[in-house]
């Protein structure tokens, strides 16, 4: 594994994480991208160092075998790329639809969550006074 | 309505249909050289976004005449096909095999069930770009033009 | 047969609920077949019960958690089903009259029949699992009927303490009946007790299912659900509070003490609860006005008096415990029944508000009143005399530390002497013990014949065992019998003048006495009444629950979406690698650069990211993020993966013009706002995070030494799988099944997002709408 | 018997293409829901007789023999928990149809919750590691579109919470897949077994904790829960029943099956579970008696529960996991079944607050009838299914030794009692509601068939409960069956 590709994925995923715990929906959005790109990086790296492009046919030998890109890892970032695609897709839907009730894409706290902190308070202040 | 440029509208159209063209070259190539349903259906979909670009949501679903939502359905329809096909027979769910016809004027056909596959990948690919289009493009445009 | 007896209370119940508009009174015939089939079986078995057999059955339940569903009917349980069901069949001929066709009145008797059934479980039961499962179905019917009158928010509140209550102890009780089933090997009440186990273990479990009877049956500091219990329907409180639920946790304890008495803690606890009990309750029951709180607090008392008597676990006390069990039985359902024909004609039980009982019809009711409160005081000769007079005798008899048991339970019979006074004056003079109050209801009529049968029944009881013991002796002996081995009876009422006998009469002068000092007493009691009551605890209890709960909640709930998101990601970095380095993981560090490719892609990659990460405005965020996927593209290039650089390509392009197409109607900077989580505490998070995934990728990477499985795919795709493209085929063939799934993904996606943006435009509405009608906003 | 087991996959699948090419036909999409969901169940119920009878199923997907391809395996655990969850889902579905909420309106509603079963079934089938993200995927994708149906502000809010914290958890799971395929070069679970083995003891623990954290955030345990009751509650009542019943409960199965089958005894996380299961017990069911809100409090119930089948993870006996499988498959009815209570409150009152529900037993005895019986199942009271998971569990800690977690369980048991009342005393007992208010007399059309599907739920957990015997019987060899995973391990990777 190679320590520089291992530090620009780690890297990816720090800046990722750091827009993921924001508010506003679309930076979420693309921090998601950025930890997505930082995880591919690492599944295409878990399949070792590549190679040559996984190309067979009836004259493959064992030795370009040996020289082939591990083909199973660049499988799963395929299929990784096309789930998160989806799902972002989705997420950006939500961000509109959010934009257009609240004018706004940021994510509100729980607004029951609130209240029962809020009644949580006012107990203590009873229990206090009492 | 908007003025459009006739040039941008003539090479818009020729990029189109080569696109086209590459994209189903590129799902039928796809077992041998890079390419596939889903790489397809992207080119596909890139080119129905080009249309949208420059002549507007109207004209981009019209590239195909039916309900968006039927493009996934069948696409789905056919890949689910192909993996429960092989149990009638008792093999394994989704075990490809080549299919071949003696039609009379063609001749030997040949379809691989992993093709019928990846043609049901590339229908999808093209009806979700259809279908976003379709939700978030005309709310856009009807806001833009609302103001 | 069995079976068939606790299937008849079900069938007789869901009978009762199936036809509750067509049966009016006649839900309370219905109800009753239960228990009248228990006491037709009796009366068919009594001969082989008394020959000291017993009637078992048997069927499997669940095999894997030794619960089998056993049965048995010995003497001891044939006692206890005499009063269950005797006493049951009395109680609802007594509700036909008390609740008679109300509305409520089918309820009751369906709920009245099922817990019939369920108490018979109890005694019934074999496998001490059983056990359990009865028993929490009595709690579950006695809470229902506690709160039958769910309009009153007392009652449904008194409901609540109840089963929360002897929920507990069931709780505390089951741990303990596991225990003590797996340290005995068998989950079977009769080869547990035949065969004790004992050690640390056995003593702790006892301690659990002790926890669990004492609840039951309302010993202090478990008590104060009875008193609260006292909204119920009189019929209900008869039943339940004074013959057959309050006696369950004495049953167990009875069932146990022969076995385990002598192991650990058993016997001081137990006779210690009991007796503090006894006293306390009796102390309490001198002073409510309403008298069947009056009643309520006896019952307690006397509660406490079975349970030290059982719980000694010698022989000569059990016999007393089985007299007292049934005395008990017959005059605390008789004076409920006598409170209740009064409340019910008059409208009130308060003392201060009670007219005169005047008029011939009432003289019935005051012969029951008195002959029941009699027995309670054991005067002679009804049976509650003979019982004590057992009592008396067992411990007058035992070891040295018995004549400290002794002295408590004079003291707890004195001050039973006294509120049964107080309860019986209370009755025939009013005025004798509350004084003049104001406004008394008016005098009623007489109750009908019917109503006052059921109370006559179980005085004429009471009197006849009390003046011909013999009745009863056989019937009492072979239960004690049942229990222990060594047990004998042979009650009567005269022994001689011996010292039981004395002290009989002590008990009954010094509760005279402590009766008619009452009004020094109750001073000296309004000085010196201890400042929590049980009640007040356990109103405390659950406030102080709530309040815990709701401050918890606050902390662990905020409702903060980015606090989530960093709490779990947070912990999974820090659990992982605290788990990484529990053992040998480091395999060294990798090489520091691979191709001289790789360094302007990884440093776009670092630079696009960052850059992306500090950018003002949304546009160039997007911008940025797509310079670090085709930066992606481009490595996937290098490593040799031409199909993945191709998607990465077009998707990236197909994410950033949806991005953007969402985009323009957002503001194109993003907004400052000091929320959420602080930069610093977000910096650390999205650090730590970085550093887990670089160590993890190194450590896992680095203990590599297997060949992985790709390499068969790469050998076989041609072959096998009919392409050149390796990725393809695995893709579509290998793990076309992966595929598969990932289409249904984008399917998927594709009919939400249509949904959301269809979805019908409103006004921007902050008070949210939490009604939830389900309303939809469909297109 | 190899042809049933891609089916519960398969055919929700093209149930979905139907569906959606139905989109204009609501009664042809009824027909397909329930025919599909119908048919699977009796395909999950044949698979389960044979797989109780003669070992676990392997099937290679493709022909490609593990660990080249996937394997798809059905055993004891994975099948009763999907015949489970497919009967739950047919009710809700019945439900959905006679609740006229989003079902009605929303074209989208039929193809999405057969693709949700879809991942529901391929979840519990797959005997791959990577596959099994799949399936997650495919389940939480459909799980999205769902729960933001109809478009609602509250909606859109807990969908936010939803996506966000399952696009986390997702991320970790690739990370993971990453690391185990760096570390071992192989994803099939079967032959995992043997190569994790063959891993230094840091980096073996390492996967294991980093596999229950990804585990845990699907299943919603301490301190990884939060985002569950902020989101669940405020979709459509089918929806959130479903969630409720089948989504942690297959986090559950996820992490059970990883740490049984992917590691060796000595790497198990055993204490770390156990103290997670007695967290996530307790903090949940104070969360929910913090609440006035029926799904609300409902919903951190979930929560809680979830911390009893963590415990029998943790103990890793055979009785341990055996009543953990039992609990799975009651909590999954009962759970769903309480939430279709609380579905047809909301819809004859118009709210599911506490304050503002008063009388409900008056004039809903039945409705009272089967939320009363689901709640007091629930709180483990006898005879019902929660009593039989709860003294299964109860015994099988206390023959571990594991005294501690066994009175916390028993303590949070009487806690959930008290909460259980909580609704039933303010909700069902108490004035009735005045005549008006209440709306239509005899409440909402479809009342009925809202009903007939919570009483079908109702009375399949009383099945669990009287079935108990050969049920827990079955849980019991499953439960052996994840402690030695031989035969399994012979069904997947046998040529």
């Amino acid at each position: 594994m190679t320590g520089l590709l291992v530090v620009a994925a780690g890297v990816l995923c720090a800046c990722g994480t750091y827009l993921v715990l924001g508010r506003q929906l679309s930076r979420v959005i693309i921090g998601f991208g950025l930890l997505g790109h930082g995880v591919n990086l690492l599944l295409v790296l878990s399949g070792g160092d590549g190679g040559d492009p996984a190309f067979a046919g009836p004259g493959t030998t064992a030795a370009d075998v040996d020289r082939f890109a591990d083909p199973l890892p660049q499988a799963f970032v395929l299929t990784a790329i096309v789930i998160t695609f989806g799902v972002v897709a989705f997420l950006l839907a939500l961000a509109h639809r959010s934009w257009r009730l609240t004018a706004d894409d940021e994510v509100e706290d729980d607004i029951e969550d609130r209240r029962i902190a809020a009644a949580a308070r006012e107990g203590d202040r009873a229990g206090g006074d009492a | 309505m908007r003025l459009r440029s006739v040039i941008l509208d003539t090479t818009v159209r020729l990029v189109f249909d080569a696109a086209l063209v590459l994209s189903v070259y590129m799902l039928f190539a796809g077992h041998n050289q890079p390419g596939g349903g889903f790489v397809g259906g992207l080119v596909a979909g890139a080119a129905i976004g080009l249309r949208y670009v420059a002549g507007g949501l109207d004209e981009a679903l019209a590239v195909v005449p039916v309900r968006p939502s039927l493009l996934p359905a069948v696409g789905l329809a056919l890949a689910v096909g192909t993996a429960l096909w092989p149990l009638a027979g008792d093999e394994p769910p989704l075990d490809h095999r080549v299919l071949e016809w003696h039609l009379p004027v063609l001749g030997e056909v040949a379809l691989a069930t992993a093709t019928i596959f990846d043609a049901g990948v590339y229908l999808i690919v093209v009806g979700l770009v259809l279908m976003v289009l379709d939700g978030l493009g005309r709310e856009g445009d009807e806001e833009a033009e609302g103001g | 047969m069995l079976f068939a007896l606790l299937g008849a209370h079900a069938a007789s119940a869901a009978a009762v609920l199936a036809a509750r508009r067509r049966l009016g009174r006649a839900a309370w015939v219905v109800g009753a077949l239960g228990p009248a089939a228990v006491l037709a079986w009796l009366a068919a078995n009594a001969g082989r019960l008394a020959d000291g057999e017993a009637v078992e059955a048997r069927a499997e339940w669940i095999g894997g958690l030794d619960l089998a569903l056993d049965l048995r009917v010995d003497a001891f349980a044939a006692l206890m089903l005499v009063l269950v069901a005797g006493i049951g069949v009395l109680v609802f001929a007594y509700a036909r009259s008390y609740l008679g066709p109300a509305p409520r009145a089918a309820r009751a008797a369906a709920l009245l029949a099922l817990f019939a059934g369920a108490m018979t479980g109890v005694v019934v039961a074999d496998n001490v699992l059983v056990l359990y499962v009865a028993w929490e179905l009595t709690s579950v019917t006695s809470y229902l009927l506690i709160g039958l009158d769910d309009e009153d928010a007392g009652a449904r509140a008194a409901a609540q303490h109840a089963l929360l209550v002897t929920a507990l102890g069931g709780l505390a009780m089951l741990a303990g009946l596991v225990l003590l089933g797996q340290q005995a090997g068998t989950f079977r009440l009769g080869e547990l007790v035949a065969a004790p186990p004992s050690g640390t273990v056995t003593v702790a479990a006892l301690v659990l299912v002790l926890v669990g009877a004492f609840t039951k049956s309302a010993q202090y500091p478990f008590h104060s659900w009875l008193p609260g219990a006292m909204v119920a329907p009189t019929p209900v409180s008869a039943y339940l509070h004074a013959a057959a639920m309050v006696k369950a946790g004495v049953y167990l304890v009875a069932r146990l003490a022969p076995a385990f008495a002598d192991v650990g803690v058993w016997r001081p606890l137990v006779v210690t609860v009991g007796l503090v009990t006894m006293v306390a309750g009796g102390l309490r029951a001198l002073r409510p006005f309403d008298l069947k709180q009056l009643l309520a607090f006896g019952t307690i008392s006397q509660l406490g008096f079975l349970v030290v008597l059982f719980g000694i676990g010698r022989p000569e006390a059990t016999v007393a415990g089985c007299a007292l069990l049934l005395a008990h039985g017959l005059f605390k359902a008789a004076l409920f029944m006598v409170v209740g024909i009064v409340d019910h004609e008059t409208g009130t039980r308060d003392v201060r508000r009670l007219p005169a009982l005047a008029g011939r019809g009432w003289r019935t009711v005051r012969a029951v009143a008195v002959a029941s409160a009699a027995s309670m005081a054991a005067v002679p000769p009804l049976a509650g005399f003979v019982a004590k007079e057992e009592a008396y005798g067992a411990l007058v008899d035992g070891p040295g530390g018995d004549r400290l048991v002794l002295a408590g339970i004079v003291a707890g019979s004195v001050l039973t002497v006294a509120y049964s006074l107080r309860f019986v004056v209370a009755l025939l003079r009013p005025g004798a013990v509350a004084g003049a109050a104001g406004s008394r209801a008016p005098a009623a009529h007489a109750p009908p014949g019917a109503f006052v049968a059921p109370a006559v029944v179980l005085a004429a009881a009471t009197v006849v065992l009390g003046v011909a013991p013999a009745v009863w002796s056989g019937l009492v002996d072979h239960a004690a019998h049942a229990l222990d081995g060594r047990a004998h009876a042979h009650l009567s009422l005269w022994h001689g003048p011996s010292v039981p006998l004395l002290l009989s009469a002590a008990t009954l002068a010094a509760g005279a006495a402590l009766f008619a000092a009452r009004r020094p007493v109750a001073a000296l009691q309004a000085a010196t009444a201890p400042p929590v009551s049980g009640t007040r605890v356990y109103d405390a209890a659950v406030r102080g629950l709530l309040r815990g709960a709701a401050r918890l909640t606050a902390v662990v709930q905020p409702g903060s979406l980015p606090l989530y998101a960093g709490v779990i990601l947070l912990t999974a970095a820090v659990a992982t690698t605290v788990a990484l380095v529990s053992g040998p993981w480091w395999p060294g560090w990798p090489d520091a650069v691979g191709r001289t490719a790789h360094v302007p892609v990884a440093a776009l990659l670092v630079v696009g990211a960052v850059a992306s990460t500090v950018a003002r405005r949304r546009f160039a965020a997007v911008m940025l993020l797509g310079v670090v996927g085709y930066a992606m593209a481009v490595l996937f290039v290098v490593q040799g993966a031409p199909d993945l650089a191709l998607t990465q390509f077009g998707v990236e392009t197909l994410f950033v013009v949806v991005f953007l197409l969402v985009l323009r109607q957002l503001p194109d900077r993003f907004e400052h706002r000091r929320t959420g989580a602080g930069r610093l505490v977000r910096l650390a998070v999205s650090a730590v995070v970085g550093v887990f995934v670089m160590v993890a990728a190194v450590a896992a990477a680095g203990s590599r030494t297997a060949e992985p499985v790709s390499r068969a795919m790469s050998e076989q795709a041609w072959p096998e799988g009919h392409g050149r493209n390796v990725v393809n085929v695995i893709l579509v063939d290998i793990r076309g099944f992966d595929t598969l799934g990932e289409i249904t993904v984008l399917v998927a996606a594709a009919i939400g997002i249509v949904a959301l943006a269809r979805a019908g435009r409103r006004p921007r509405p902050r008070a949210r709408d939490r009604a939830l009608t389900g309303e939809e906003v469909g297109s | 018997m190899t042809a049933l087991v891609p089916l519960p996959v398969l055919l929700p699948l093209l149930g979905a293409a139907v569906s959606l090419a139905a989109g204009r036909s609501r009664g042809v999409q009824r027909a397909v829901g329930v025919t599909t969901l119908a048919a699977v169940s009796a395909v999950a119920a044949a698979l389960l007789a044979h797989v109780d009878g003669d070992g676990p199923v392997a099937v290679q997907v493709g022909g490609w023999p593990a660990p080249v391809g996937i394997t798809l395996v059905a055993d004891r655990t994975s099948v009763v928990l999907l015949l489970a969850s497919v009967l739950t889902m047919l009710a809700v579905l019945v439900f959905a149809v006679g609740e006229g909420g989003a079902e009605r309106t929303q074209a989208g509603f039929h193809p999405l919750y057969l693709v949700l079963a879809a991942g529901v079934a391929a979840s519990f089938l797959t005997g791959d590691l990577f596959n099994l993200f799949v399936a997650f995927e495919v389940m939480l994708m459909a799980s999205y579109a769902l729960i933001t149906l109809g478009g609602r502000p509250a909606q859109v809010r807990s969908g936010m919470t939803y996506v966000v914290i399952s696009l986390v958890a997702s991320t970790l799971f690739l990370l993971s897949l990453a690391l185990v395929y760096a570390a071992t070069g192989t994803v099939n679970m079967a032959d995992l077994h043997t190569e994790v083995a063959d891993l230094p003891a840091g980096v073996r623990s390492g996967l294991a904790v980093l596999l229950v954290a990804v585990f845990g955030i699907k299943s919603a345990v301490f301190p990884l829960f939060f985002w569950l009751p902020d989101s669940y509650p405020t979709a459509a009542a089918p929806v959130t029943a479903v969630f409720a019943g089948l989504l942690t409960k297959i986090g559950v199965y996820a992490m059970i099956r990883s740490q049984t089958l992917l590691f060796p005894p000595e790497t198990r996380p055993a204490g770390l579970l156990l103290v997670v299961a007695g967290l996530t017990m307790v903090v949940g069911v104070l969360g929910a008696v913090a609440q006035n809100d029926v799904r609300r409090l409902l919903s951190f119930h979930i929560v809680s529960q979830i911390g009893y089948m963590v415990m029998g993870l943790g103990l890793f006996t055979v009785a341990g996991l055996a009543a953990a499988v039992y609990f799975i498959v009651h909590q999954i009815v009962v759970k769903t079944s309480l939430f279709l209570v609380a579905g047809v409150v909301e819809r004859r009152t118009g709210t599911g607050h506490l304050d503002r529900l008063s009388g409900l037993a008056r004039v809903e005895p039945l409705l009272a009838g089967l939320f009363l019986l689901a709640a007091l199942s629930l709180a483990g009271i006898p005879p019902l299914s929660g009593f039989v998971g709860k003294l299964g569990l109860v015994e099988a800690g206390l023959d571990a030794g594991s005294y501690a977690i066994v009175a916390v369980s028993l303590a949070v048991s009487l806690l959930t009692l008290f909460s259980m009342t909580k609704i039933w005393s303010n909700a069902f007992w108490g004035p009735p509601p005045e005549p008006e208010a209440n709306g239509t007399e005899g409440g909402p059309p479809g009342r009925r068939l809202m009903l007939a599907a919570t009483g079908a739920l109702v009375a399949l957990s009383l099945a669990v409960a009287v079935g108990a015997g050969p049920l827990y019987g079955l849980a019991e060899r499953a439960g052996h069956d994840l402690v030695d995973p031989t035969t399994y391990l012979e069904a997947v990777l046998a040529p």
